[in-house]
């Protein structure tokens, strides 16, 4: 369970939000939503605890995550609006890297598997510096479809991406629902997830 | 109880004058100026925060 | 209980807005006197040195100089630690409000080593531990000052400065240590700091003038802490208050 | 626990390797700064020899600056470093890997190459064998005390000459104690105790460094 408390956030001399609070449980998915800088992503990175927050405090299962950091962030997968991918590297070679990077054991067939499903099928062995913008995007939310941490945290993750991928991300994020999973995101256009409790939350 | 004879000798300092004086002299220099790019800094800067609180209270009150 | 000793209270930076304005006059007051004795003893009272002749009275600037700009670096390197630490607010601003005049002190240290090494020793600059320490303390002073002016965000050039500081205040005496270690193994140095039989006249003017350089120091800095407090606090209301209210 | 260093040191190598002209040129950089000192000062052997080990040493500590800002800046620019951040691992160990991996790519060659460089000083093969050690012990503390640096100065308009105001003065000690020990071995007084000090400072500097630079890392994060 995700709880946040009072949280308050300062940025330079602009307070951007104060009192915020949320709890989030099993299988349940927030929406943030509001105005170009209201704190949408201020608040991500809070949340994912590299931004200590004002005031207030945010707790995994009752405890502080600045008391408990390594454990958080073994149970937290975050995407971005950067793609946090090598262009040197193939896909095949970041999905690799990033897995073992953040502590999971992933076969190179499930990598593969993976790369297949969001459209990367003989691209496996380019380097990254010669896909497209969509492509490698496509790269980073390939992540989404081997991770089974139980906490998502995304950032505009359906932005530049075509119809038939947004549908196929809504399924993705309503599959880690079902698991039992929970994820926090923020967007402009909300999108239909099919599965879970879907609950809403305004900053600004 | 004063140890010097006369005020050149004083200044010649028995022949150091040059590196005493050039060290007191250029500390002295350095005492004067950094008060007073301290002082006008502060002057500045209090200058700057006014107009921009008059700007702020300006558009509020539009 | 008791409110005088309540630290929170003061390291809040509108108690101590005031409280330093009130303070700086004292500050001034006691270092001019000081300096004033200082100086009557040091320049007209103290007699010839038998070795140096007068040449030595430069030391009644160049060593509070050389003490004030080691001592203000590990002041700021303690405001530092506590900012850090305790995440509070006027502890940043009292580093940044003293590196100018710290790096001041020891280019005041520097220049009249050199002048007084010229007639002393017939040469500007000796690579010494301690001068080579000096300058490359001079050098941190600068990175510091450098690296704070380069980050925009004013917590974050407080944070990434104080790291510097800490990081610089453990080099300080491995440099020192290592340049004396290196100049002991060239060719034996000819020169020896050590003044044998400073005569106690002596080196009352010159505790006098370490006193007076202190003195200046911390109002120097504090006056500096005062507009930085200003800038960074100009959203709170007591700043409003205090800018409307005409006081400067 | 040390499963991230090695990951981080394999990635961190996989990246260089794919890019190798940066390596190349900060040893071609290396052995031109170099080979100029002969030129500026004049080919009496006797001089040269006297002056090679600083010369080589402050090549080397201008070289292992030049890929200093990368260091961290690729990672933060497209968002890796966020994930290392994020990884669940102490930050400390994750940097330790990438200045073992800088070392790697960066100290390493130039300690190979160094013996080559030496004889263009006509130092003997004792002093060659001291230098390319002194190097090779040394040159972890730079990477280690440069991390720090590059940490600092993160996302800075003008880093790269910051970097270098930074972290040049800290340095001061590596060079001492590395050009001391080819000295002491030319003049004939064997460089074993500047070798173990070499040996300190980078145990010290691989040891300390890497935990000042992961809470400089989290502070350019916030």
């Amino acid at each position: 369970m995700l709880e946040a408390d009072n949280l308050e956030c300062v940025r330079g001399e602009r307070r951007l939000f104060s009192g915020l609070g949320f709890t989030l449980d099993a299988g349940e998915l927030l929406y943030l939503q509001g105005r170009n800088g209201a704190g949408k992503t201020s608040l991500l990175r809070m949340l994912i605890g590299l931004l200590p927050p004002e005031t207030g405090e945010i707790r995994w299962h009752g405890k502080p995550i600045r008391k408990q950091a390594d454990e958080y962030h073994a149970a937290l997968c975050y995407l971005g609006h950067l793609n946090a991918i090598k262009e040197e590297l193939t896909p095949l070679e970041n999905l690799l890297a990033a897995a073992r990077l953040a502590g999971e054991a992933l076969s190179e067939d499930d990598a593969i598997d993976a790369l297949e499903q969001v459209g990367l099928a003989g691209r496996e062995d380019l380097a990254c510096k010669y896909l497209s913008q969509g492509q490698k995007r496509r790269v980073a939310l390939a992540r989404l479809v081997i991770d089974r941490r139980p906490l998502w945290i995304l950032d505009e993750p359906f932005v530049a991406l075509d119809v038939a991928a947004v549908d196929w991300l809504a399924g993705i994020i309503s599959g880690h629902l079902q698991r039992g999973g929970m994820a926090v995101m923020t967007t402009h256009q909300p999108v239909a997830i099919p599965a879970g409790t879907v609950r809403e939350l305004r900053i600004g | 109880m004063i140890h010097w004879n006369s005020f050149s000798d004083f200044l010649a300092m028995g022949g150091y004058g040059l590196y005493v004086w050039g060290s007191f002299g250029v500390t002295a220099l350095i005492m004067v100026i950094e008060p007073i790019a301290v002082a006008r800094q502060r002057k500045t800067t209090i200058a700057r925060l006014k107009r921009q609180l008059r700007a702020e209270s300006r558009s509020t009150e539009a | 209980m008791n409110d005088r000793f309540n630290l929170y209270r003061f390291s809040s930076p509108a108690t101590f807005y005031p409280l330093a304005g009130k303070m700086i006059p004292w500050f001034i007051a006691a270092g001019t006197l000081l300096g004033l004795v200082g100086l009557y003893i040091g320049m007209l009272v103290a007699p010839t040195d038998f070795q140096q002749g007068e040449g030595y009275r430069i030391i009644f600037i160049h060593v509070p100089t050389s003490w004030m700009s080691m001592f203000i670096y590990l002041v700021m390197a303690f405001w530092a630690a506590i900012g850090l630490a305790f995440n509070t607010r006027l502890s940043g601003m009292m580093a940044q409000a003293l590196a100018p005049t710290g790096a001041l002190m020891a280019f005041l240290s520097l220049w009249t080593g050199a002048l007084w090494g010229k007639p002393m020793w017939g040469t500007w600059w000796v690579w010494d531990a301690r001068l080579t320490s000096e300058l490359i303390l001079l050098f941190l002073y600068i990175g510091y000052m450098a690296l704070v002016a380069a980050i925009d965000d004013a917590r974050r050039a407080d944070k990434a400065g104080g790291i510097l500081l800490l990081v610089g205040v453990v080099n300080i005496p491995i440099i020192y240590f290592s340049v004396k270690w290196w100049n002991t193994l060239h060719q034996g140095s000819s020169v020896n700091l050590t003044k044998s039989s400073m005569a106690e006249i002596m080196l009352w003017g010159m505790l006098l003038m370490a006193l007076a350089f202190w003195m200046y120091s911390i109002a120097v800095a504090l006056a500096r802490v005062r507009t930085i407090i200003l800038e960074r606090e100009c959203h709170t209301d007591w700043v409003r208050a205090e800018l409307t209210g005409g006081k400067s | 626990m040390s499963n991230i260093v090695f990951s981080v040191i394999a990635r961190d190598l996989k990246l260089a390797m794919r890019r190798q002209a940066d390596i190349v040129s900060a040893l071609f950089f290396f052995i031109i700064v170099v080979s100029l000192f002969p030129l500026g000062i004049g080919p009496e052997l006797d001089l040269l020899r006297q002056l090679a080990p600083g010369v080589l040493w402050v090549a080397a500590l201008l070289a292992t600056m030049l890929s200093l800002p990368r260091l961290f800046a690729d990672d933060h620019r497209d968002g890796t470093l966020e994930q290392l951040a994020l990884s669940p691992h102490p930050l400390g160990l994750v940097v330790t890997g990438k200045v073992i991996a800088h070392w790697l790519v960066s100290g390493l060659p130039l300690a190979l190459i160094a013996p080559v460089l030496g004889i263009q000083f006509d130092l003997s093969g004792e002093a060659l064998l001291v230098l390319t050690g002194a190097i090779l012990l040394g040159t972890p503390a730079l990477s280690g005390i440069g991390a720090i640096g590059a940490a600092l100065t993160l996302g800075l308009r003008g880093g790269g000459v910051l970097l270098s105001l930074l972290v040049l003065p800290l340095y001061i000690p590596v060079l001492i104690f590395g050009a001391g020990a080819v000295d002491a071995t030319v003049s004939g007084l064997g460089g074993e105790g500047h070798l173990s000090l070499l040996a300190a400072m980078t145990i010290a500097a691989i040891g300390f460094a890497p935990w000042a630079s992961a809470a400089a890392l989290k502070i350019a994060l916030e």
